[in-house]
């Protein structure tokens, strides 16, 4: 039985999506406005109560699923299965996505009201939530790899959506580079395949390279290493390759919040994970020129992501920018291919899920509620929008990485692992253990970006600057009299809306406030995963 | 949680007094609840204060994660600091009641000014680095409104250059904290520093990197060259019991991250004589000089004002860079003399703004005549900042030259005090020219100007008197009898070199 | 067994249904092909699934002389599978393109179109079961004039300049397979495959005619490289499945360059001998040009505005995957090679049918943006066009996936080409997926103004043939290890 | 060598003549000529197939004196194979004969290039 249920949470929405897709045929018949209404309450019961369900039947994996269980559904060639299993990896990636989105989903009823085409939005974001419960349960790389490619299908419509000019390139952009990514990812799968010790591709912590086998053609492998990295790095928008996703910030903002914020580079990364740390292994890797490339790409990802965020004036591809940076702070933790840099990526996954998502929002239903979407536009919101304001400078805080705030817990733990493995650099690789030093420094470097990036939105939205009137002076009583009163109205949004932004915000305080058991978690999968 | 809770009070009740002043809407148009809630505050804190010093006490929170555990731990260091922030905080409030009614949101001014408090008070308590640097940060956020109070174009962009340069500056030394933990796990203040030097074998390069990260980082805070250029634009634009807490008792909160760091931590001995050590002693000199003669050049008072403090500030690094027991004291007492005189003199020039508006010095030429007590303040306090004996600033001045001469630091050791004393006459040369326009504007003065604003004996109210009266004759009074003080800080000396 | 009298049966009754169809006007020659056709589909699967179970193949005489002289038949599991899927491929193609066909065709030449079609199942079937190089010359000439004939059949300027262009190139490719014959004759004096083997082996054996041995090796090769449309040699495939019928296009594409490929992989195989083709270095060169065309034709492709010869152009590059699997000179190139036929067959033809079905809706214009927002109008043809595009990205769970899969993993086993290789399948799947996604996401962007209001609905028989093209692609897809396995084993009985 | 292309004449020949042809289909522009070279390359092979299949001094393989031993005749496949060329070759020739014209009528050129530029500009309009 437990077995069968592991597929569940990936085919349930497909299915879901399918019933929907033939009930939307024959539903488009019907174009009464009474009609449509009827359809669309049942649309949000039924959309959220798959959400639901599937989040239900996750927790129910997360919580009571044996170590080792697997489902194979289908042989594609050989041994190239579709599995299924969820190991301690896998259920903090599934964690993270069942308990975001029937918030995401919640949230985007609010925030789609009055669009039309209801039916091809959440259709599609449905069918995203399988796919990515697909990644976080797939069980070897061939299953990854496939729920990699559906991914990229699944949310592409998500980007056209708005059907403009701008989300036709945005979209076209997209996929040529998912496709294209996934396209030098497959070399990897196949080297993996090739000179794996257990004859398939089936995850292993440590890896599953033959090593003897793989030290023949040591850089061949490195080689194909890295091109698998630049391609699963596409959606986890590395250097090179990040070129897509602030382009990609015209879809819908549950979208740009929940796939491009979240669930979608998050992929990426933990494809990489999965690639570094459970197929080619960390002692393949360890102290090879190709971690080192690895780590620089990173490294510059994150100099390029946060520099070009404080450039940017449009808030949510200055997020973008934003997400572009802290990606690559945990490709950064995972190139150390130590324990610790594992478990410091994961926690950087899981945290910046939460923070990411919760300032995409903020600007969502700032977007949503005012309309404004550029930076300079935000003067005085805060005061409107107390509520929203409040979540968004939770967020920022805690991507700057004050401490308190979770973003302090994944940055502290990243340096560690960023120490660690200088300092045992240094002793075994000469100078090129000086990068993780210089990888620290670069995590600085963002962070005063990062606060730039993000406190200069919320300095504007409390305290909106007063220009100084001709020869007018400050000091005196009464100077500003005429300055209008910023207070009046609350434009924060609907329940549905707030909701998320709440738990959200609480989310981040309380693993500021209290990380270890999700510290201690995490190392269990570093100290087993290297 | 274990441990004395006591320390805790002095914490929480400020910032929930705060929080109470910032959340709650029935502030506005009811002012006295309004004073009633900061008070509580304020005093509680210095009560609070007063009693969670008498005591040893240590109390661990609870931890962020496996390695960072929230701590307190009182100790002379920290007794000193949070007696000397309670007590100027306090004054300062005092002075802002009547000084904020020119203002707008008050209740948002009082609100995180009283946050501030709390957070500084837990900075001087803190018993490990890590937790010290968590209200070092919230420091640095929760002064932001207070320099952005204005909402000017200037304030917005004082206050963003404020947070660029403060959280840059802790970042930087966040490096070193990152290091520290990597290296030796646990980073409980011990004095003498807990670092040995087996454990950085090999890594003596990353170390001293470390700590001159760490050094500039938190020197930044203190005014220190090359991450000053922050205090000269954001102190002058906050209102002016903010200016004056933030330059009289935040910039002192680098010096404490710095005292923290070198001898808590690092230890002293493995810096001495490093190339660290020779730099710090060059950018602090450089700084105090510097910033004497930007002051000396500047016309804005509040702005002179700030110059003044980055000068001041690096006597106090200059004191710590040389790693003697001397100077330490020095240093400390500095610390304290600069704080009183600092804000005093801040105090005046807000009580000069609130009064006649005036903002640059050559306006206030008559000024004996407007405020004549107000002005004798300040003039006392700026005696005692020059170093004229008996007044304060002779005694720290004299003990960090001694320190230096004594300190064996090659060519520092007559380079320090030689700048220390061109430093003293520029203070002299910027502070002085006021006092003494101000009482004998010359003959060609006109004073029918000051007549037709009915400007002549306008002193302040006396919420705003008092404090500059306290501030400054505290200058004075220390000057006179710094025997205890010095007693104590010779004892801290003791214990970490 | 009767079984085995199945390929020679199928062929000759191709053949003759054509004859008769002569005498029937446009809708019983259709009902006759069709017939024709569907018979085949058994027939082939009969044959494929006797030597499968055999696991064996067997040569069938015709006429009354034994080996050296007579002319023979040889059927094995290869042989039988290719049967099976082509003539599947063409059922599906001449179905999804049936309307168009009476469309586009005057009425009085409907039944040629079906004489066409036979003849080229015949010549097709032909091909693949003949054990005969003589034979192989006119069926090849056979199928160059049912293909001319299905081009030229819209009588149209632009379809007879086509029909010329083809003509043109296929005589260039058949006369150099002609002489390449005639010389292989000359030196081994054998025209039956086994025969021919034996003599050349021992030629290799004793190190003669080395020169002339490599010179018919290549100008064999060439010309059927020529006559599939090998890179440099492609010149006349956009002219010519760009503008036919949609059937005839597919059958084109999608058939007819396989054919050739087939017969070049048989040559090799069973009268070279691939040992010897690989010890020259004409696999090479096959590696390279394949290696190009990969690129070149989706660069070309890129560059394309006009729909169907962006397909076109596709298919220069999806046959430079064929030979650069060939080119690669191991078994499981082959193997990958004669399984991305299948490929390339399956899913060109359905591209090609249901990018009429998004024509129809779409007034036909020939600029690809006109396809806007065609995705909505026709939605089964979209969802074709779209598996149609992904099998040819290699997206998972669709059959291309397994091609390029194979591809790879049979590119490490020959380390010189690996490095070359597996970049040329990434670079190339990147260019794939820029110009058919950018298809697909035309046919899912909002139209500007609604295009023509065609017919709304596509015909049921169209949609059957759309479904079962991606049903098709699926299984090759999903279950594409017996199919492998099939192929595999049927490499061996080449021997 | 020489003295080696001299001892295959016909062979050598019917080389030459299969070059002349090839080129012709291939480069010539001229519909009419392209048509004729590829007989010319046909029957290039017809010769080098005729000239493969005559062994000096041997009869023709028809059988009218009664002399059955195979060693008597010449090789009768070739024959065979060149009857089943010409075949093949009328047919195609005669197809694109028939394209020729049925261009010719329509654009009044021979010349493929003129053909396809006016097939363009159709096109175009």
């Amino acid at each position: 039985m437990n077995q069968i249920l592991l597929c569940v949470p990936a085919l349930l929405p497909l299915a879901g999506v399918m019933a929907l897709l033939i009930s939307g045929i024959f539903g488009s018949r019907r174009e009464t406005d009474s009609g449509k209404d009827l359809m669309e309450k049942y649309l949000f019961w039924y959309v959220a109560a798959l959400t639901l369900a599937n989040s239900l039947v996750l927790w129910r994996l997360i919580l009571w699923s044996g170590e080792g269980e697997s489902l194979v559904l289908f042989r594609l060639y050989g041994e190239l299965k579709v599995m299924f299993c969820l190991d301690k990896m896998g259920k903090v990636f599934a964690g993270v996505i069942s308990v975001l989105w029937p918030l995401a989903v919640l949230y985007s009823f609010e925030y789609m009201k009055g669009e039309k085409r209801k039916y091809t939005f959440f259709s599609y974001y449905l069918m995203t939530y399988g796919v990515t419960a697909g990644i976080a349960l797939s069980g070897n790389l061939m299953t990854l790899y496939l729920f990699y490619e559906l991914l990229t299908l699944a949310t592409f419509p998500l980007v056209l959506f708005p059907m403009t000019k701008d989300a036709l390139k945005a979209s076209r952009r997209y996929l040529y580079y998912s496709i294209g990514g996934a396209a030098f990812a497959f070399l990897g799968l196949v080297f993996v395949l090739t000179f794996s010790i257990t004859g398939n591709t089936a995850f292993l912590p440590g890896g599953i390279l033959d090593l003897g086998r793989a030290n023949s053609r040591r850089n061949t492998l490195l080689f194909i290493y890295l091109l698998a990295f630049f391609g699963f790095g596409v959606k986890a928008v590395v250097f090179p390759c990040h070129r897509w996703l602030p382009l990609a910030t015209v879809a819908p903002t549950p979208v740009t919040a929940l796939l491009h914020a979240v669930a979608v580079v998050k992929s990426g990364a933990f494809a990489i994970l999965r690639l570094t740390y459970f197929s080619f292994g960390t002692e393949f890797l360890l102290g090879s020129w190709a971690q080192w490339t690895v780590m620089a790409a990173s490294m510059v990802t994150i100099l390029y992501g946060s520099t070009m965020a404080v450039r940017e004036a449009h808030w949510k591809r200055r997020l973008a920018y934003s997400t572009i940076s802290n990606l690559s702070y945990i490709l950064l933790a995972a190139s150390m291919m130590s324990s610790l840099g594992l478990a410091a990526s994961l926690c950087h996954m899981v945290v910046h899920a939460f923070m990411k998502i919760c300032s995409f929002f903020c600007a969502g239903a700032v977007m949503h509620q005012t309309g404004k979407t550029y930076i300079y536009e935000l003067d005085g919101l805060g005061r409107k929008m107390p509520i929203t304001f409040g979540c968004l400078t939770v967020a920022s805080l805690s991507l700057i990485g004050i401490p308190m705030f979770a973003g302090f817990i994944s940055k502290w733990n990243i340096a560690g692992a960023a120490f660690a493995c200088g300092m045992e650099g240094l002793e075994r690789f000469g100078s090129w253990g000086l990068l993780p030093f210089g990888a620290v420094a670069v995590l600085l470097y963002s962070a005063l970006m990062t606060a730039v990036y993000m406190l200069t939105v919320v300095i504007r939205g409390y305290f909106p600057q007063i220009s100084r009137q001709a020869g007018g002076d400050l000091s005196r009583p009464g100077a500003r009299q005429n300055t209008p009163d910023i207070r009046q109205g609350n434009l924060d949004p609907g329940w549905r809306m707030l909701l998320p932004l709440v738990i959200f915000a609480a989310v981040i305080i309380g693993v500021g406030l209290h990380s270890q058991p999700l510290t201690e978690f995490l190392m269990v999968i570093g100290g087993e995963g290297a | 949680m274990k441990g004395n809770m006591i320390l805790l009070l002095p914490v929480v009740l400020p910032v929930l007094m705060g929080a109470i002043a910032l959340g709650g809407k029935g502030f506005r148009g009811n002012r006295p609840l309004l004073l009633g809630v900061v008070f509580t505050g304020l005093a509680g804190g210095l009560l609070s204060t007063l009693l969670a010093v008498t005591g040893e006490a240590k109390l661990r929170l609870w931890q962020l994660t496996e390695s960072v555990e929230i701590g307190f731990q009182l100790d002379g260091v920290g007794r000193f600091f949070a007696v000397l922030t309670v007590v100027v905080w306090f004054l300062a409030g005092l002075y802002s009641v009547t000084y904020m009614t020119h203002e707008e949101d008050e209740s948002r001014f009082f609100g995180f000014y009283l946050i501030v408090l709390g957070v500084l008070i837990g900075l001087d308590f803190s018993g490990n680095l890590i937790t010290f640097y968590v209200f070092y940060e919230m420091m640095t956020l929760t002064s932001l409104p207070l320099v952005l109070h204005e909402r000017s174009k200037e304030a917005v962009s004082a206050g963003l250059k404020y947070l660029f340069y403060s959280v840059a500056g802790a970042f930087l030394a966040l490096f070193g904290i990152f290091f520290f933990t990597a290296v030796l796990g646990d980073l409980t203040f011990v004095p003498g520093g807990v670092a040995e030097a087996a454990s950085f074998r090999g890594k003596e390069g990353v170390l001293l990197t470390a700590v001159f990260c760490m050094v500039v980082g938190f020197g930044a805070k203190a005014g220190m060259f090359p991450l000053h250029g922050w205090l000269p634009t954001a102190h002058p634009v906050a209102p002016a019991p903010a200016s004056a807490v933030l330059s009289g008792v935040i910039t002192k909160s680098g010096v404490l991250a710095l005292i923290r760091v070198v001898f808590f931590i690092v230890g002293p001995e493995q810096i001495r004589g490093t190339w660290v050590q020779q730099a710090w002693i060059f950018l602090s000199l450089l700084t105090v000089f510097m910033g004497s003669m930007l002051a000396y050049k500047e016309p804005v008072m509040k702005k002179r004002l700030a110059y003044s403090t980055v000068s001041q500030v690096s006597y106090i690094l200059f004191g710590l860079s040389l790693l003697e027991p001397t100077a330490f004291v020095g240093a400390l007492s500095h610390v304290v003399f600069h704080s009183l005189v600092k804000n005093a003199l801040f105090l005046t020039a807000g009580a000069v703004i609130f009064q006649t508006g005036w903002r640059k010095v050559e306006q206030m030429r008559g000024l004996g005549r407007v405020m004549p007590v107000t002005l004798g303040c300040y003039t006392a306090a700026s005696l005692s900042l020059v170093g004229i004996p008996p007044a304060s600033g002779f005694i720290s001045k004299w003990y960090l030259a001694q320190g230096a001469l004594s300190s064996g630091c090659g060519a520092w050791t007559w380079i320090g005090p030689v700048i220390l004393l061109t430093s003293a006459l520029l203070t002299a040369g910027y502070l002085l020219p006021l006092t003494i326009n101000g009482f004998f504007p010359g003959g060609d003065f006109d004073g029918r100007e000051l007549e037709e604003r009915k400007l002549l004996g306008k002193e302040p109210s006396w919420q705003m008197l008092l404090p500059v009266l306290l501030l400054s004759a505290g200058a004075v009074i220390f000057g006179c009898f710094p025997g205890p003080l010095l007693r104590m800080l010779s004892e801290i000396a003791e214990t970490v070199l | 067994m009767l079984v085995q009298n199945f390929p020679f049966f199928s062929i000759v009754l191709a053949m003759f249904s054509g004859i008769l169809s002569s005498v029937l006007n446009g809708k019983q020659a259709r009902n006759v092909s069709l017939g024709v056709i569907g018979s085949t589909i058994i027939m082939s699967a009969a044959v494929f699934f006797w030597c499968l179970g055999n696991g064996e193949s067997y040569t069938y005489m015709m006429g009354h002389f034994p080996a050296p002289w007579g002319n023979e038949i040889r059927a094995g599991v290869l042989e039988g599978l290719t049967a099976l899927l082509f003539s599947v491929i063409m059922l599906l193609s001449v179905l999804g393109g049936m309307r168009h066909t009476f469309e586009d065709v005057e009425p009085s030449k409907v039944n040629l179109f079906f004489i066409m079609i036979d003849l080229m199942l015949s010549s097709l079937l032909a091909l693949i079961y003949t054990n005969d190089l003589f034979t192989a010359y006119v069926f090849v000439e056979i199928n160059t004039i049912a293909g001319c004939g299905l081009i030229m059949i819209r009588q149209k300027g632009r379809s007879f300049s086509a029909a010329i262009r083809y003509m043109i190139m296929s005589q260039l490719g058949s006369g150099l397979f002609l002489i390449g014959l005639t010389l292989l004759y000359d030196v081994t004096g054998h025209l039956l495959m086994s025969p021919a083997k034996e003599t050349v082996a021992s030629i290799e054996a004793a190190g003669r005619y080395e020169i002339p041995m490599l010179v018919i090796l290549a100008v064999i090769s060439v010309g059927l490289a020529i006559k599939s449309g090998l890179y440099p040699f492609h010149s006349w495939i956009p002219y010519t499945y760009g503008y036919a019928t949609p059937t005839a296009s597919a059958i084109l594409s999608g058939l007819v360059s396989k054919g050739y490929i087939f017969l070049l992989m048989k040559i090799f195989y069973r009268v070279l001998g691939q040992e010897n083709v690989i010890a020259s270095r004409m696999v090479n060169v096959l590696f390279l040009f394949g290696l190009a065309g990969m690129i070149m034709g989706s660069v070309h492709a890129i560059l394309e505005e006009d729909t169907r010869r962006m397909i076109a152009y596709s298919s220069v590059a999806q046959i430079g995957y064929i030979y650069m699997g060939i080119g690669l000179g191991t078994e499981s190139g082959m193997v990958a090679a004669v399984f991305h036929m299948f490929t390339h067959s399956a899913t060109k033809a359905l591209l090609f049918i249901s990018a009429v079905g998004l024509y129809e809706v779409s007034g036909e214009k020939k600029d690809f943006r006109s396809l806007r927002g065609a995705g909505y109008r026709n939605r089964l043809a979209g969802v074709g066009f779209t598996v149609g595009a992904l099998s040819m990205v290699g997206f998972p769970m669709l059959s291309g996936f397994i091609s390029k899969l194979l591809f790879a993993t049979s590119a490490l086993q020959s380390p010189h080409k690996m490095m070359l290789t597996l970049i040329g399948l990434a670079v190339s799947t990147v260019l794939n997926a820029i110009y058919f996604l950018r298809l697909v996401i035309t046919l899912y962007g909002r139209a500007e103004q609604v295009a023509v209001k065609g017919k709304q609905r596509c015909s049921f028989v169209f949609g059957g043939a759309i479904v079962c093209f991606i049903l098709l692609n699926l299984f090759l897809g999903l279950m594409s290890q017996p199919v492998v396995r099939a192929i595999t084993e049927g490499l061996e009985m080449f021997d | 060598m020489a003295s080696h292309l001299l001892y295959n004449i016909e062979e050598t020949v019917a080389m030459i003549l299969f070059g002349i042809g090839f080129t012709m289909l291939l480069l010539h522009r001229n519909l009419i000529r392209k048509i004729m070279g590829m007989n010319i390359m046909d029957t290039a092979v017809y010769l080098f197939l005729a000239a493969k299949g005559y062994i000096k001094g041997r009869m023709v393989p028809i059988v009218t004196d009664g002399i059955l031993d195979a060693s008597a005749y010449m090789n009768p496949v070739p024959s065979g194979l060149v009857l089943t060329g010409i075949v093949v070759s009328v047919s195609t020739t005669a197809l694109m004969l028939a394209l020729t014209i049925r261009l010719y009528e329509r654009y009044h050129s021979l010349d493929l290039d003129q053909i396809l530029i006016q097939v363009k500009k159709e096109e175009g309009s």
